[in-house]
């Protein structure tokens, strides 16, 4: 068994790593830059060592001083928590070639995983549907006219050198195919000096769809149904949820069965996710698979009773996961948030800056993983996201009310956060009634403005302070807290104020 | 005496008489009994004709930011007088034609995309700002021309730290 | 449906009741004693109303101001919480008879089982067990052995008006009996002046387990499973758990239906808790039923996805519950601890003051019900318990671990807790095994006091920080905040105290 | 320099040497390399050999009281002259013969159990003080005799409120 884990990253992943890893009587060992000195995954773990340098380039991303660290504090295995290096198959060997275990899948299902052509092709050979198309630029338009046909309409004609929309063509009606592939040719060929184009499935009111795969040492791999992560921000999941409200028992089974089947084409062991489009028609496209933990893992935790850093380490250390078959009935509903330090009135404009005081919600069926605490700093070297919010409920409809309440008492002073914005996603009755793609924030632009209810008790407190402060008779009470003076203000019942 | 609260491009107007030492708010005539209670850490607790509402309070550049059921409005308070005042000085200003960019975040400027002397046009990208590993762009909020730049890519810049000068 | 509630209680359990009214869009009202009037309950809540005074007397128990201010504001039901004037069977009727729905079951069934005599006569028409013994003082001294004979030995011989253990036998050996009654009665005589004793079975080795009640206007009862609350301090519960490792299936059905039997048999509605003792031989009894919400509901809630407020609330309603059968298999296990504000290291002295910080755990499936935030006063006006922590795990001994772990990261500053001594429970080794009863805390003494690993770095931390306050050259840094005069302290790596 | 670190009957006793403007520690011989940083909010990070710890350290009446991963301590720092300072006074005090009793907690005094004049021995019950609806016994630590009694029945006393003298 596991003895002493590194963790190679920060933040709110690397304290939930730490936490479980004191739960299963296991040592954590934390590394830090700079900036992350007086961050709580430092003070938290049971040992900590400074990488020094401010950047992730310095620190986070500097593997072999993490596996020096590792040598030298005598560290078993290594966790990589998500982003850095978590997806690195170089890193993952060295930590291996260092005789220490990689908590994570073996280097060779990451790199076939992070190679889009090779795993579009080995999903193919699996059975996994992909979004059908041409692998290659078209050369013979009647050859083209055969895959669109064979694709189903409408098709996407994209330039191969192409990006930002140009040379790109929407085709519904094959009448016009001819006519869209040769302007869309034209177009590439003006624009990026290369008139090769390719055909590629359009597939109509996307939602994402994933699918959390568990696999052990001895080639059993179950999946833990799925999270929908269809609320995005420039392609950024914002909001996911557990199970999602498009898929009934048949689908969850198929998509389920083709996400074990994505997994045991590459070799795959320890968590992982699989990734789907899918579309108005129902149908299901792979789209990748991330060889990692999650951001969004916490949900599936909630519906499904597991510790998935848990089941992590323990099929790392070649024990049995805790459960040997696929979740067929999730427990409820869960929504996750992801709370940035971003100005969501001003375009969500980085907020760096320090927390003078944070105090998440409490209460029935909250939890917050958060990497912040009152004081710190939010540095603009790494990702705004402080932390994330998580809510569940006996269904998907008390989860948002849920979700509602908890966003509403969540406090952060010191830093703007995309509190507000999240909000009136979940009161918007799209969202409400699940109607909705990875479009939705796109379509739905209204919910970046707009007023409310309380606007007036907002003025009025405004109104209220500035007169207090005016008048520059500020109380200060005996333990040192301000009151207001009273004396300004018209009172109905005089309180003891203490 | 007429106060004006302004949240954005709203506004609430409401009066206030003193009364007896105390002070009556009053909004389109009518009287709120209230009761603001601060609770330290900038949270108050604030009672309107038996209504309870949690706000979070912080005055920062003459405006108030306030927090209350995690939505949040910047609100400026002005009496009349200051507001005459302002809309004055404001109107005389109006026609003076520059505008100094400053930078709305720290950052590290990745690109300049003008230069000193170019006539720009409203929603033309000024400058690119790399923050928190996104890149935002500055934009022109109106034509003119580039009177000076301030800084040069590859500059790390402080909050409010002076970019371009347009006129 | 109902619309607005007001709350007839204060703290943690007026905070929780009023997120559910939230959650369902329900207004709530608060009614506060001056000193809560800065408390969390007061500016959650939609609206608040003073009831001014400061004992409970002055405030909380004054039915008639409740009542008036419930009209006033035009609340359409009271929900009384515990305590206070939840089982208070007058202020229920009062209530009805303002028109006001009372949260709780119907005043009858307060009574019943308000009154030790009649709960016990109408437990066992309904077939319920209880402590079998005489009802009514010896006079036959054979009639006697013969009920001891009946009962089953070991029996206690008790003085009808005694306390204190005076006037008490235990009799395990039925030749002891004679001599036992007789030397009973001379002592009962001299101390109390009436040699009257009466005989009840010994409970060996007594566990407390309780079943949650859900009842509704329909005369539908259901049992949500059962708590285990034996880890009681001067029989106050202070842990709960939620399934009691001593109930198998059948004993969980026996009792289950037993407690159904109870609640039916007072004509009971809405959420109530019938509480046995069990004893060493799996044997249960009646102890007595709750006819309100308990303090330990969350574990039912976090084993069981019910939220009990709400179901209160639904009942009250006339609507249908959520579920209309009873908890076969609980959702994996919970735990609460409640948090006093106490010194363990005083012998429980009360402590009361200003909470400068408090900082609960968060992190997954760590629940925490609060009544308390920075700054606020412990008064001594009231129950010291200030919150409590609820964690829930896929089994007993993994939630065992987050307990411990919720433990340790739960930061309250400025007065003393029993979170230290709370942890040591956590930490017994019988108390894990599940070996216990209710005189554990009287038997394991050893848990007040004892010596931890980190005496040694606690010691070397009040070391450098006297050496920093010595030398008075305290550095304010450029934000504000302390930073310690590194000139003093030896140091390996060189930081920028950011 | 020799510092003595009381925690109730356990001592733990450290070496400081001014070592190059710093200070070193020693314990039984041994460096410990340390690093302690405040966090804010009396918190404090301390790193000592490699080993991560959280503290939250508030210093009051002479004491640290340190709690560390939901474990309290409080402790006194002493260094030599300090103690050998105390232990003299504190063996001179020692037979003086009276005994100033105050109150441990805030609270509501329900019930004087001894009169003046009263002979009492060890484990006596004093005096009652109710607080959070809990009643709380103050017992005689040692045999003596009641001299004076500052409070009676029915009086509300604050923390450290004078109760009784014994002698």
């Amino acid at each position: 068994m596991i003895k002493k884990v590194l963790i190679a990253n920060r933040g709110e992943i690397a304290l939930r790593i730490i936490r479980t890893c004191k739960e299963m009587g296991i040592a954590s060992v934390a590394v830090y830059s700079e900036p992350d000195r007086k961050a709580p995954f430092v003070y938290h773990a049971d040992e900590a060592f400074a990488l020094n340098g401010k950047t992730s380039q310095e620190s986070y991303l500097r593997s072999e001083k993490i596996i020096k660290i590792a040598k030298k504090c005598k560290a078993d295995a290594i966790h990589p928590g998500y982003g850095f290096l978590a997806e690195n198959a170089d890193f993952a060997r060295e930590v291996s070639k260092a005789g220490i275990t990689f908590i994570g899948p073996p280097p060779e299902a990451i790199e076939l995983m992070g190679n889009k052509t090779r795993a579009r092709k080995s999903m193919i050979e699996a059975g996994v549907p992909v979004v059908p198309g041409t692998e290659s630029a078209i050369k013979d338009i009647n050859d083209a006219a055969g895959v669109a046909e064979k694709t189903g309409y409408p098709v996407l004609v994209k330039a191969s050198a192409g990006g930002g929309g140009k040379g790109m063509r929407l085709v519904s009606d094959p009448a016009d195919f001819r006519s869209a592939v040769e302007g869309a040719q034209r177009e590439a060929g003006s624009a990026f000096g290369d008139s090769a184009v390719y055909i590629e499935k359009y597939v109509e009111e996307p939602r994402h769809i994933e699918f959390q795969i568990l696999a052990d040492a001895e080639g059993n791999v179950i999946h833990l149904g799925e999270r929908e992560c269809s609320i995005q921000r420039r392609h950024q999941k914002i909001i996911e949820e557990s199970p999602s409200i498009l898929l009934d028992e048949n689908l969850r089974r198929e998509m389920g069965e083709a996400a074990i089947r994505a997994a045991s084409a590459c070799g795959y062991r320890n968590a992982g996710t699989v990734e789907f489009l899918v579309d108005k028609h129902r149908k299901f496209y792979f789209l990748e698979m991330n060889t990692r933990l999650q951001v969004e893992h916490p949900v599936t935790e909630l519906v499904t009773g597991l510790d998935l850093v848990r089941e992590q380490i323990l099929i790392a250390s070649g024990q049995p996961m805790t459960r040997q078959s696929s979740i067929e009935q999730p427990w409820g509903h869960a929504f996750e948030c992801r709370i940035y330090a971003e100005d969501p009135e001003n375009n969500f404009a980085p907020s760096p800056g320090r927390i003078h005081h944070i105090s998440p919600p409490d209460g029935p069926c909250i939890r917050e993983d958060s990497g912040v605490t009152d004081g710190n700093e939010i540095s603009l070297y790494y990702d705004p996201m402080i932390s994330k919010l998580i809510v569940w409920d006996q269904d998907r409809m008390h989860a948002i009310r849920k979700m509602v309440l908890a966003l509403s008492e969540y406090e952060i002073q010191g830093i703007h956060t995309t509190i507000p914005f999240l909000k009136k996603v979940f009161q918007h009755k799209r969202f409400i009634r699940g109607d909705f793609t990875t479009n939705f924030l796109n379509e739905e632009t209204g919910l970046f403005n707009g007023q409310t209810s309380h606007e007036k008790v907002a003025a009025l407190a405004a109104l209220l302070l500035h007169q207090v402060q005016k008048s520059r008779k500020k109380l200060v009470s005996p333990n040192g807290q301000n009151t207001i003076n009273w004396k300004l203000i018209h009172r109905k019942n005089m309180l003891d104020v203490r | 005496m007429k106060v004006f609260t302004d949240i954005k491009d709203r506004t609430f107007v409401f009066e206030l008489i003193e009364d007896n030492g105390g002070l009556k708010v009053l909004q389109e005539g009518k009287v709120l009994e209230h009761e603001l209670i601060a609770l330290g850490h900038n949270r108050y607790s604030l009672v309107v004709n038996g209504k309870s509402y949690y706000l979070q309070i912080i005055r920062d550049n003459g405006l108030y930011h306030i927090h209350v059921d995690g939505e949040y409005f910047p609100i400026r308070v002005e009496d009349e007088r200051m507001r005459q005042l302002r809309e004055l000085v404001g109107a005389a200003a109006g026609g003076s034609g520059t505008l100094l960019i400053c930078a709305p975040i720290p950052g590290l400027v990745t690109r300049v995309n003008v230069q000193e002397g170019e006539t720009i046009s409203k929603g033309d990208s000024l400058l690119t700002l790399e923050a928190m590993k996104m890149e935002n762009e500055i934009k022109a909020e109106s034509d003119g021309q580039v009177k000076q730049i301030f800084v040069e890519a590859g500059a790390a810049v402080e909050k409010d730290q002076k970019l371009i000068l347009i006129e």
